[in-house]
This record gives structure tokens, sequence and C-alpha cells, in this order.
């Protein structure tokens, strides 16, 4: 009843994802298929070990279906009884003894890198320190060295180790750059506070995400990490330290420091970690890590984030600026706690909170 | 329960508990639901193990537990298992009465280390140890309580069994409930074992 | 469904269902409400997908989609796969061990009732407006009482504690039914393999289940009444969360398992007209699963922070699974190397499943690679993984399971035509739907995400895994219609109706009497029926006057219920050593299983 | 396993293992020695703390041992299962315990 081209067929899908693969690795700054550094690089090695002797296994077991499928259906009228074969001791142990083998082939290189991956930097004094905290739905990162922190957008000199402590201020989440290493959870609490290192030899932008469940945006809590040279990083760290001038229209400034600072905080006034540090949001690639500021201007993203930041990412923690009123297109309005005034001058003043470095 | 089970050939077997397929079957079925009771007390040994240093402001383990009490609570349970050993040699040897006296004295140990620990609950509850006071306090209260509630369960059941037997009397269909119930209650005891070893004296050493 | 028609003698009528102690009845009424939940968590999962279908979507919005995954994911495990394989092994073992019910026949009923509760309970959550949202994990601290407002969660603690003491109590029920009730002769190295993983996968389920119990009280406690196990402000600890649930989940997931390899034990030996390969290995293999399926649960953890020496323990634990796992695949495929395979609907979904299935394992040994899972945790490379064993495995299985009992269970055969047509419509969807998926993981797409940005390479890639989602479901519709189709049909089925069956459970007629055996069978060997029609016939060859009677092999006509434990009381026997079978080949295995059989004492008749 | 039970049955005139209570009261005794050993390590005091676990330990798992020897029978004939179901509930609770010790805090 199943020919040999019904055969063929069911191999297609694999076929099909075959050329997938092939021809679609993904983004550079987004896929675990196109390692940006040694500790995904280290994954990748594994993953390409893994599918190759897994490859090897599936194809052993395919050769052997097809040719058992073809070569032993049943013809139209036969009746013969086959052998009553009770098994084989030769090719049971055959059976159990390759599959260790491959094992060890795939279980030795494992242990390596699981030890290799664990090293611990906080003690180095070429490493740089970063203690990441996780929040719905967002990322702070704190530069303890540097008595510096910001949010959203990760910023580290290339060519250095980079030491992260992750803690969670409220759920778990989980800190992901897929082509730069994965993935550590961020548990709440004292006492289960995670280490990773990463490195990041190029320069450039990688998108990181979280990965673990954590509340309604859970899809949208994504992030950057901006990997510069130690030049340009010794600028980004001087900017940041610099001070900040508040906005210069007085009615814009009550309204920022009114509604705004409460939670946020920007340049030395430090109002906890309640909200992401706004300071130098202005040269951020993206407002609230999923609005790209190349496909919108900032001030355009800006304005659409204060406005409804609960339409842009349900349930987050930024509510009373804009109305409460559940999410789905349509559905949030623009701003009651800001006059439109206020909203634009507000939106301004933070696009011009740009960092040169 | 089909009908013929209830005598055999008229007299009582010498294992009566174990005549009938039905009464083998509840022995084993019972047995494996000691294994499950082994894991769900593994698993509130495992919590409490976790968290038993996580004391916060509440009282610590070595300032709240007083171990006369303990000790008196273990003896009691102790001996109530020697009972209901005695209970099972009499049902081995058809004595009925003999059999309910020691099932009265098991459920009158049972309840008397149910009214120890009420006691003692209540002693450390207006000490500031409530379930709510920490995560050490969470897990103890879990632990120790769930084994109180099997002890109050046992007392209830082997009351229960008592009443039948005098209803019913002893034959192939009571017995197996009565040995279950025996077996039911040494486990209690062997779970307690745990509880004043891992709880009590390892919460005053530290 | 109308065709179970037959299965009552004397009554019928709704009363009848809802009292019935009958193993045959409570494996139907396990089917209908497994099936029912199938459907349910289906149509969930085709939201999930239409959701997902393009970038930005907002078909569901975020809310919604959380508590979709988590009402699939929990519907399903619980509710519709764990039900469906009740409904098979109720169907199944009495008539397979030849007993005439189960150890506890008020307890069964008693745990189908518990176990419909549960899922009545978690289901009003819908009707309520609260559902559980926190994913079919439930991860403190989300679904703890400071982030888990509401009592979406409450409805999943209570769903499933109820639930699970109905599961509980059907894992001892099996347990104690195979252990004492096997017919005469039926040695535990005579027993059919479905028998054998059913009673492995009871105790998975009575070592596994009471972890989750206290996982659910801890947590219930927690938030109900302010106790703080997971409660991270009050010294309480989210990864013990983790730890117990795991604990619990990865043996569940061989529970789940282990009876479709059961299935597709029988089902591909029967339409390959060949003896099991490697029965002994097979049993083996099957007790080391279960074993080491206790000992790798933080290898869905490998990502918390457990630290490199708990990670590498986990990892190399949790490949050696592959071991005995490979070791079954392959003697399925000797089983069919020299038979004589007939493509029923039955045997495609069995065959299906091999490939299907082993495509599965080894990504599930990729991901136990703990550094390389620190790439693929949490993303669809896992989903794709354990939609490939879940659904490749265990819905296959139950596929092929249900074409193949049918006609035993209602009397009634499936149609052959529809039967090829659901599984090619699933097959072919499940591929679409699920193969696509690795690469979206791998490219970087974590899971649970209710939408995602477009630009990000996924868009394509889950416009075809929705397509696929659709055939699936076409394909389930199929099957249902068939059911109907069947139902419809009048024409009464053979005992034997595959003509090729080697159990008892062929032995008897279909649909089965209420006492399934009218004398009890005395079993002489492996595949009992089997060698029973293969005696006769060379009987007949040989010219001899062959018997007819269905029940030669029976034991004397005469024997009641009673006298035929003391009678087998020896041949039963299992020590842990002794001599193996007169008639097995001393196997390899043999000498690492610790349960040897003693010949049988009984009188062989000639 | 089960049908030892049959087999005792159906030879009622065998002699039976547990007559008579001397036995039940040899464990109770051995039980009431070990539970005291074990109070009486924690209250003298002044131990070493890991020597201390190693005797509360110790007594605990000679005691079970000792009770479900003796008074759950579990070492009579036909306890197979029981017996297995016994052992691979506490083999799960170990591994557990394990977890509870290393890799719940770190
Ligand atoms: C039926 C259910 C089922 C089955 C059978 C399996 C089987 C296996 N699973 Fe899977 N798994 C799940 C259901 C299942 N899993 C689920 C539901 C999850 C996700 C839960 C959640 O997070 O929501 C999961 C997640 C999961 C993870 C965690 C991933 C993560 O979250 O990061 C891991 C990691 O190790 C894993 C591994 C394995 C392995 C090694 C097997 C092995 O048993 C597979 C063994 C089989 C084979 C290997 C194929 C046949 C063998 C051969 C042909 C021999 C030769 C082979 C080799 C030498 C490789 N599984
Ligand atoms: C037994 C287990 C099981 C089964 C059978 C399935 C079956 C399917 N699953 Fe599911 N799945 C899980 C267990 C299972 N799943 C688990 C545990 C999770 C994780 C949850 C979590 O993250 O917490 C998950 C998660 C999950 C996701 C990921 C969600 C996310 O991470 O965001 C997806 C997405 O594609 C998905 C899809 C599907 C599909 C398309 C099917 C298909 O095979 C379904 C096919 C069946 C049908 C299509 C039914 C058709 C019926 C009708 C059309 C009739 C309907 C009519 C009425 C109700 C009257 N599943
Ligand atoms: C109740 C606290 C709160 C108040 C008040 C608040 N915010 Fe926020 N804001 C947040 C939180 C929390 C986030 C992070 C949201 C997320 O991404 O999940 C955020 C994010 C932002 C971001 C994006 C930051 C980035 O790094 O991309 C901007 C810009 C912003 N807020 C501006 C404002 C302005 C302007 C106001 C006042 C008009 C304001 N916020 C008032 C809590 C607050
Ligand atoms: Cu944070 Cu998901
Ligand atoms: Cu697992």
């Amino acid at each position: 009843m199943m020919n040999r081209w019904r055969v063929l067929k069911r191999l297609l899908p694999l076929m099909a994802g075959m050329a997938l693969l092939l021809s679609a690795c993904g983004r550079d700054d987004l896929s675990t298929l196109s390692p940006q550094g040694p500790v995904a690089q280290k994954q990748f090695d594994l993953m390409t070990l893994s599918i190759s002797i897994m490859a090897l296994v599936v194809v052993v077991v395919f050769a052997i279906c097809i040719y058992v499928l073809i070569r032993f259906r049943r013809r139209k009228g036969d009746n013969t009884i086959p052998k009553q074969v009770e098994g084989n001791h030769t090719l049971e142990i055959i059976w159990t003894v390759v599959p260790i083998i491959l094992l060890l082939i795939l279980g030795v290189p494992t242990i390596n890198t699981v030890f290799g991956l664990s090293k611990d930097y906080s003690k180095d004094p070429e490493a740089v320190q970063v203690t990441v905290t996780s929040h719905q739905y967002w990322w702070e990162f704190e530069y303890p060295e540097y008595g510096i922190k910001t949010a959203q957008e990760l910023i580290v000199p290339t060519g250095r180790k980079i030491q992260f402590k992750l803690a969670s201020g409220d759920v778990t989440h989980a800190f992901w750059i897929p082509s730069i290493g994965g993935k550590i959870d961020t548990n709440a609490g004292l006492g289960t506070t995670n280490k990773l290192y990463l490195e990041f030899p190029n320069e450039g932008v990688f998108r990181g995400k979280c990965a673990e469940l954590c509340g309604p945006s859970h899809a949208l809590m994504d992030f950057k990490a901006k990997a510069v040279n130690q030049a340009s990083f010794d600028r980004w760290v001087a900017a940041m330290k610099a001070p900040v001038a508040m906005p210069a229209d007085e009615k814009v400034k009550a309204a920022f420091e009114s509604k705004c600072l409460t939670c946020h905080a920007i340049g030395e006034t430090n109002a906890g970690s309640a909200a992401p540090n706004l300071t130098g949001v202005g040269s951020r690639l993206t407002v609230g890590g999923i609005l790209y500021n190349d496909e919108k201007s900032v001030e355009e993203n800006l304005k659409d984030w204060i406005s409804h930041a609960q339409t842009i990412k349900p349930g987050n923690q930024m509510p009373d600026v804009s109305t409460n009123v559940k999410y789905g297109p349509g559905k949030g309005t623009t701003a009651t706690g800001l006059t439109e005034e206020e909203l634009d001058g507000i939106a301004k003043y933070l696009a011009g909170q740009k960092l040169e470095y | 329960m089909s009908a013929h089970d209830h005598q055999l050939d008229g007299h009582l077997p010498h294992e009566p508990e174990k005549a009938t397929l039905e009464g083998r079957n509840k022995i084993l079925g019972f047995w494996l639901f000691l294994g499950a009771e082994t894991v769900l007390f593994g698993t509130l040994f495992a919590a409490f193990i976790a968290l038993r240093h996580q004391t916060l402001d509440g009282p610590t383990p070595d300032h709240l537990f007083e171990l006369p009490m303990v000790f008196a609570a273990t003896m009691i349970l102790l001996v109530s298992s020697l009972a209901s050993v005695f209970a099972v040699q009499a049902l081995h040897q058809h004595k009925v009465k003999q059999m309910i006296v020691w099932l009265i004295i098991t459920i009158l140990l049972g309840l008397s280390f149910l009214g120890l620990e009420i006691y003692e609950f209540n002693t450390y509850v207006s000490e500031g140890h409530k379930l709510t006071t920490s995560a050490f306090s969470s897990s103890f209260y879990t632990l120790v309580g769930f084994h109180g509630a099997h002890v109050a369960f046992g007392v209830l059941w082997i009351g229960l069994l008592i009443a039948q037997i005098f209803k019913k009397g002893l034959t192939v269909v009571t017995a197996p409930k009565i040995y279950v119930s025996a077996i039911y209650w040494h486990f209690i005891d062997v779970v307690w074992v745990f509880i004043f070893t891992v709880v009590y004296l390892m919460g005053k050493v530290g | 469904m109308a065709a179970h028609a037959h299965t009552v003698k004397r009554y019928r009528g709704l009363m009848d269902w809802l009292t019935t102690v009958d193993h045959k009845k409570i494996g139907i009424l396990y089917l209908i409400a497994g099936g029912l939940f199938f459907l349910v968590g289906g149509l969930e999962a085709i939201l999930i997908r239409i959701q997902l279908i393009k970038p930005m979507n907002n078909f569901v919005g975020a809310d919604t989609f959380n508590q979709l995954i988590t009402m699939h994911g929990t519907t399903m495990i619980f509710l519709a796969a764990m039900p469906m394989l009740f409904a098979l092994m109720n169907a199944v073992i009495p008539l397979q061990i030849g007993a005439r019910d189960v150890a506890f026949p008020f307890l069964n009923s008693l745990g189908f009732w518990t176990f419909f509760a549960g899922g009545v309970l978690l289901n009003i959550s819908w009707f309520a407006g609260d559902i559980p949202d926190a994913g079919w994990t439930s991860y403190v601290p989300l679904a703890g009482p400071t982030y888990g407002g509401g009592h979406g969660v409450d409805y999943y603690l209570m769903g499933l504690q109820i639930a699970g003491i109905g599961t509980l109590i059907g894992g001892i029920n099996f347990m104690a039914t195979i252990i004492n009730m096997r017919a005469p002769g039926m040695s535990f190295m005579r027993m059919p393999m479905f028998t054998w993983t059913i009673f492995i996968t009871s105790a998975l389920i009575v070592f596994a289940f009471p972890v989750l119990t206290v996982g659910l009280v801890a947590l219930t406690f927690d938030r109900l009444f302010q106790a703080n196990f997971f409660e991270t402000g009050n010294g309480g600890n989210a990864v013990l969360w983790e730890h117990i649930f795991w604990v619990f989940g990865h043996p569940e997931v061989y529970i789940l398992i282990l009876p479709a390899f059961g299935v597709i034990s029988e089902v591909i030996s029967t339409f390959s007209r060949k003896r099991l390969f490697g029965y002994s290995s097979m049993v083996f293999a099957t007790v080391l699963i279960a074993f080491l399926g206790f000992m790798v649960w933080a290898h869905h953890m490998f990502t918390t922070g457990l630290g490199p020496v708990a990670n590498g323990l986990f990892s190399i634990a949790t490949m050696l699974i592959a071991v005995p796992t490979g070791v079954k695949i392959f003697n399925w495929l000797f089983t069919l190397w020299g038979g004589s395979i007939s493509f029923t609907s039955a045997s495609l979904f069995a065959i299906g499943f091999i490939p299907t299935f082993v495509m599965g394992g080894v990504t599930g040994v990729m991901l136990a690679v703990a550094p390389a899972d620190f790439q693929y945790h949490d993303t669809y490379f896992v989903v794709a993984h354990f939609h490939y064993v879940i659904v490749g495995g265990l819905i296959f299985g139950i596929f092929s399971g249900l074409h193949y009992w049918w006609p035993k269970m209602f009397g009634r055969m499936l149609n052959e035509k529809l039967g090829k047509a659901t599984f090619w419509t699933f097959f072919i969807g499940f591929h679409l739907t699920f193969f696509i998926q690795h690469f979206l993981g791998l490219i970087g797409m974590p899971r649970r995400v209710w939408t995602y940005l477009p630009g990000q390479g996924f868009d394509t890639m889950n416009a075809v895994s929705t397509v696929g989602a659709f055939l699936m479901g076409i394909g389930t519709i199929i099957f249902v219609v068939n059911v109907i189709v069947s139902a419809a049909n009048k024409k009464p089925v053979a005992d034997d109706p595959w003509e090729d069956g080697r159990s008892l459970e062929w032995s008897i007629p279909s649909p089965p009497p209420e006492y399934n055996f009218k004398q009890l069978p005395l079993v002489r060997s492996y595949d009992a029926w089997w060698n029973e029609k293969q005696k006769r016939q060379r009987r007949n060859a040989a010219g001899r006057a062959g018997r007819t009677d269905p029940y030669a092999f029976a034991i004397d006509p005469s024997a009641r219920h009673e006298h035929r434990i003391v009678r087998s009381g020896a041949g039963l026997h299992v020590r842990p050593s002794g001599r193996c079978h007169r008639r097995a080949r001393r196997h390899l295995w043999q000498h690492v299983l610790p349960l040897r059989v003693r010949r049988s004492r009984l009188p062989h008749r000639a | 396993m089960a049908n030892d039970h049959s087999a005792a049955a159906s030879e009622p005139k065998r002699r039976h293992r547990h007559e008579g209570p001397q036995k039940h009261v040899v464990a109770f005794v051995l039980s009431l020695v070990l539970t005291i050993i074990a109070f009486a390590a924690v209250s003298a005091g002044e131990i070493n703390t890991t020597f201390t676990y190693i005797i509360l330990v110790s007594m605990a798992l000679l005691q079970v041992f000792v009770q479900l020897a003796f008074w759950m029978h579990l070492k009579d004939r036909g306890h197979l299962f029981a017996t297995m179901g016994i052992v691979f509930g506490i083999i799960v609770v170990f591994t557990m315990v394990i977890m509870a010790l290393y890799w719940v805090w770190w």
C-alpha cells in the first residue's frame, strides 16, 4: 500500500528543513547559529557535534526503516507465516554499545564545556563587572566599579571578559543574548544569585531577550547589547556620569519632575530601581526595548511610548501616565496624565538626551 | 466483593487477612500506597530540609523545641505501635476480644499523641511561631501537621473498624482491614522517627 | 457512541454508566472524557497557532495567550493524554492478563470520577474568567500570591490536585492488578509488552505523583494561607518549586511515553506477524528507562544556575536514557525485519511513530548537552522536541492503539479508508507544524511569546507551522467522523478481527462479555493466543481433527475464581533467583534483571 | 509476592512464622534503645555537630529497619513487591534530600 513514492514523500519535510537550514541561519545579531563570541562559539561547536551525531542516528534508523518497509511488506494473498525470531545477542549488543560510544563522544566535550563556561571572573581586575537586575519587563544594568546604572541597553567594551551577576527584582526571567552566548535565569531573592561571563570580540549591536515566562509582556522584554571599543566605552562611562540638565521650559520641567521622576532617574537624580534610568535615552537604539529608533524617530517613539505604554507593552509597570485601559489595538488612548504640550516637551527633551561616545 | 469469601469452609483460616484474593489485593495495594506515602513524606522532608534555616525574625528551632515533650510524644507513639502489633497477633489467634482491647489502647495512645501535638502547636503560636512567620515555620507546620493529620485519620479509621468488628465479627472480609490499618499505624510511627530526628533533634543541634 | 451497546448485557441507560465498576466501561468513560479534553486542548492549540501566524498579530491578547498556553499544556498532558492512556489500559490490561476485572473495581471508578471532577474544575476557570496563566509549569513567583493575582492559579492547583489523586488511585490499582490477577501460567516474562509498560508506568505514577501533590499543597498554602515555601521575600525559595515540579515532571513524560511504547510493540508485532524481537531486552529497557527517569529532572533546570557539578551530572544521566530507548527502537525495526508487514491504519500510526519519535528523542539528547541547552532552553527548539515525542510519539501511539483495539472495545471496526486519511493528514500536518519550529528556536525565538516583532526572520516559518496545525485539526476531525460512521455500522466483529492477534484479548468475543473469560486461560508461553492458533493449525495440517473450541487452552472449565489462585500459586512464582523459564532462551538481559522466572509447575497438557 | 500467601493458606498446618510476642517485644526494646541513644546524643550536647548528625541519622535508619522488618513483616515471605515499593520510594526520597541539601541555595 505504501509505495516508494510515498516513502519519499515522508522525507520531504526533512529535506525542506535541511534546505531551510542551509539557506537561513537567521539574523547575525540574533541567531544562535551565527555565533559572534567565544561563548556562543563553544556552544555552537557542541550543537554541531551533537547535530552530526543525531543526524547519523536518524539516517541509520530511517535507512533501516525504509528498507524494511519496502522489502518486507505483505504481498497480496501472501499467507506465509514468517519465522518467529526471539532475538539476537550480537545485534542487541551492537545497538547497546554503539550508542554508548556515541554518547561518550558527546559526553566528554559536554563536561569540558560545562566547567569551562562556568568560570568566574568576578575577582579578575581585567574583567568588567555588570550587575543585571531583571524587572517586569525591563533590564537594569549596573556597573558597580563605575557607579553607573543604565537600562535596556547594555554597553560593553570589546575584547574583555564581561562578568555578570544576575538576579531578579520580581519574578524569574532569563538573560539571553543568542549570538553572544546563552542563557541564565535571574532568580528572585537572596541566595540564588547567578553568575555568567560573556565575551564580545566584535563591535556591534546584539539582540537580547527574556527567555522565561514572566507575565503578559514576556514576549516584548527585549534588550540590546552594544559592544564598543575600549576608548568609546570609557567615553560612555564619563558621559553617563556627567550632570544632566532638566528641561528648560518650566512647565515641562515641573510635569517631568512630578510625574516621571517619581519612578525614573536621570543623571544624578537617583530615584532607585523602580523604573529605567533615563540618562542618555535619546541615543538608545530603541525605546522600551522594542520601538526601533531607526524605523521612526526617537521623539515619535518616545511620544508613542509615553502616551500609551500599556498598549505597547501590556501589563508593564508604567501605568498612570497613559490611561489604564486594557491593551489591544485602539484600546489604549493618548495620555491623560500629561497635556499635549507637556507630552511634546518631555518627548523632545528626552530625545535630546544623547550621549557622545 | 463477592459473596463467597466471607467464610472459607465455615472456619476462619490462620491468617484470615490473606485467605482471599480480595484480602491479598488489599494488602498489596496498601503497600503500594505506602510506597507513595514514603515519597509524599519524603518531599515534605526535602522541603523542610531546604528551608529549615530560613527563620527570619521568627523563633529558631533550638529556642522553640522542648525535648522532653517530644520524647514523651515519641514514647506514646512507639507504645501504640506495639499495641497494634499485639492486636494483629490476637487477630491471628482469632481472639477477637483481646484484639479489640489492643486496638482501643492503640487509639487512646494515638489520641494522647494528638493532644500533645495540639498543645505543642498552641505553645509555639503563642511564642510567635505561626504558619506565616517564616519559610521555616511554614515547612515545619506542613510536615508535622501532615503527620498529625495521618494520626488523626488513623484514629478515626481504626475506630470505625472496631465498630465494624462489633457488627460483623472477625471474617475474611474484616481481617484484611485490621491488618492493613496496623501496617498504616506502624508507618506513621516510622515517619515520626524521622520527624523527631530531622525536625526536633537536628533542630536542637543546629 | 452507540457502538458499546453490546458491552452491556442486562441494563442500559445513564445510571448504569455513572455507577459502573466494569473496567471495560470505565475504559470507555476515560476515552470519552479524554477525547473531549483532547478536542478542547487542540482547539486551544489552534488558537495559539492563529495568534502566531504573523508578527504583531492581535487575534488574542497577551493575557489570553498566556492562559491559552497554560490551559493547553495542562489539559493535553493531564486531561487528554493520561486519560486516553487510562482508557487503553482499562480496556486491555485485564483482558491481556486473562483476568475478570481489575484488583479494585470500585477504586477504578472512583479514580475516573476524581480525575473527571478535577478536569472539569480546571476548565470551569474559562467560565469564571479567572484563568491560570503561569504556564503548565506554574513557576513561582509568577504563580505565587504576590505576582499571580486573581484565582487563576488556584484553579490549576485545585484541579490538578483532585485529578492527580484520581491518577494515583489508578496507578496503585493497575500495579496491584498486574501483580496479583494474572491468569495461571502467565509469569512475568510471559506478559505481553503492553502489560509490562503499563506495569512500569503505574509504578512511575505511584512514585511521581505524590511529589506533585506536595508541591501543589505547598503552593496552595502560600497562596491561600500566606505560607512562605516559595515566597522569596520571607525566606522561601523559588528554585525549590522548580525542583519539586520537575522531580515529578520528568517521570511524568515517561508516564506518557511508556504506554505508547507498549502499544507500538503490540501493533508492530501483530501486523508484521512476528514475535516481538528481543522481548526480554525490551522489558529490561523499560525498567531502566523508568529508573533513570527519576534521576534526570534537573535537565529542565540547566539555566537555573545549579552550578557545573549538577549540570554535568544531569547531562550525563539524561544522555544515558538514549541507550535503553535505542534498544527499543532497534528491536521494533528488527521485529519488522523479515516480517510480513500489512499497512492498516493502526500499523501506519505505529510505523510512523518510529522515525518521528527518534527525531524527537535525538533532539532530547541534544537538549541534554547542558552548555548547548543554554542556547535551546525556553526556545521553540524545546517546543519542537517535546511535540515530537509527545504528539509524534504518544499521540501517534494512542491513535495506533485506538485503531487496533477499537473492535475489541466496541465490537465495531473503524473504517480503514478514513483511518488512513486520518493518518496521512495528521502525519503531514504534524511534521509541517513542528519540524520547522526547531529552526525557529535556533534562530532565536523564545517560547511562550504571545507575539514577535517583524523582521527577525520568524515570519514565514510561523505561518507554515500554523498551516500544519490546521492539517492536524482536519486529521482529528476525520477520526471523529470515523467514530460516528463506525457507530452507525451494525456489522459484528470477529473475536480476532486482525486475524494475527497474539495476546489473550483476541481469544474472546469482541466486545468481551461482562466477565471477560468464560473459563480462565492457561498460559503456556509468551504470545499465548498466537501459539495456540499455530498449534491448532499444525494439528489440522497433520490431518488430525482440530479442536475448534476457542477455549481449548482454558484450564478446567469448572475452575472457580478462588481455586485458580491456589492452583496456580507455584506457576506464577517469581523469585529473585532461580532458573529461567524453560522455553525462553537464556537472554543476556536476564543476567541483570532481578526477575527470573521459575518454570511453571503446572501440569502441561499435551 | 501474593501467591505465597495462597501457598500458606493451602497448607495451614505449616508452623507459622510470627508465633508469640517475643520478637515483637525485642523489636520494641530495640526501638526504645535507639530512640534513647538519639535523644541522649542531643541532650548531652558539646559533641561535634557532624558527629551528632551521623549518630542521629544512623539511629533513625536502624530503627526504621527494625520496624519495617519486624512489625511490618517486610522480612517475611511474600513481601517482594512491598519491599520493592518501599525501597524504591526511599531511593526517590534520597535523591530529593540530596537536592534539598545541595541544589536549592548557592
Ligand atoms: C513523552 C514525552 C517526552 C519524552 C519521551 C522525552 C524524552 C526525552 N527528553 Fe524531553 N521533554 C518533554 C517530553 C518528553 N521528553 C517535555 C514535555 C519537555 C518540556 C517541558 C517544558 O519545559 O514545558 C521536555 C524537555 C526536555 C529537556 C529540557 C529542555 C529545556 O527546557 O531546556 C531535555 C533536556 O535534557 C529533554 C531531554 C529528553 C531526552 C534526553 C529524552 C530521551 O528519553 C529520548 C531518548 C530517545 C532517543 C535518543 C531516540 C532513540 C534512540 C536511538 C535511536 C539510539 C541511538 C541514539 C543516540 C546515541 C543519541 N527533554
Ligand atoms: C499531550 C500533550 C500535547 C499535545 C497533544 C499537544 C498538541 C499540540 N500543541 Fe502543544 N504543548 C504542550 C503539550 C501538548 N501539545 C505543552 C505541555 C506545552 C507547553 C505549555 C507551556 O508552555 O506551559 C505546549 C505548547 C505548545 C505551543 C507553544 C506555545 C508557546 O510556547 O507559546 C504550541 C505552538 O505551536 C503548541 C501547539 C500544539 C499543536 C498545534 C498541537 C496539535 O497536535 C493539536 C492537534 C489537535 C487538534 C488540532 C484538535 C482538533 C479539534 C478540533 C478542530 C475540534 C475542536 C472542536 C471542539 C472543541 C468542539 N503547543
Ligand atoms: C510608576 C512608575 C513610572 C512613572 C510614573 C513613569 N514611568 Fe516611565 N517607565 C516605568 C517603567 C517600569 C518602565 C519600563 C517599562 C518596561 O519596559 O517594561 C518605564 C519606561 C520608560 C521609558 C523607556 C525607557 C527605555 O530605556 O527605553 C521611557 C522613555 C519612560 N518610561 C518615560 C517616562 C516619562 C516621560 C514619564 C512621565 C511622563 C514616565 N516614564 C513615568 C515606570 C514609570
Ligand atoms: Cu522577563 Cu520573560
Ligand atoms: Cu525531562
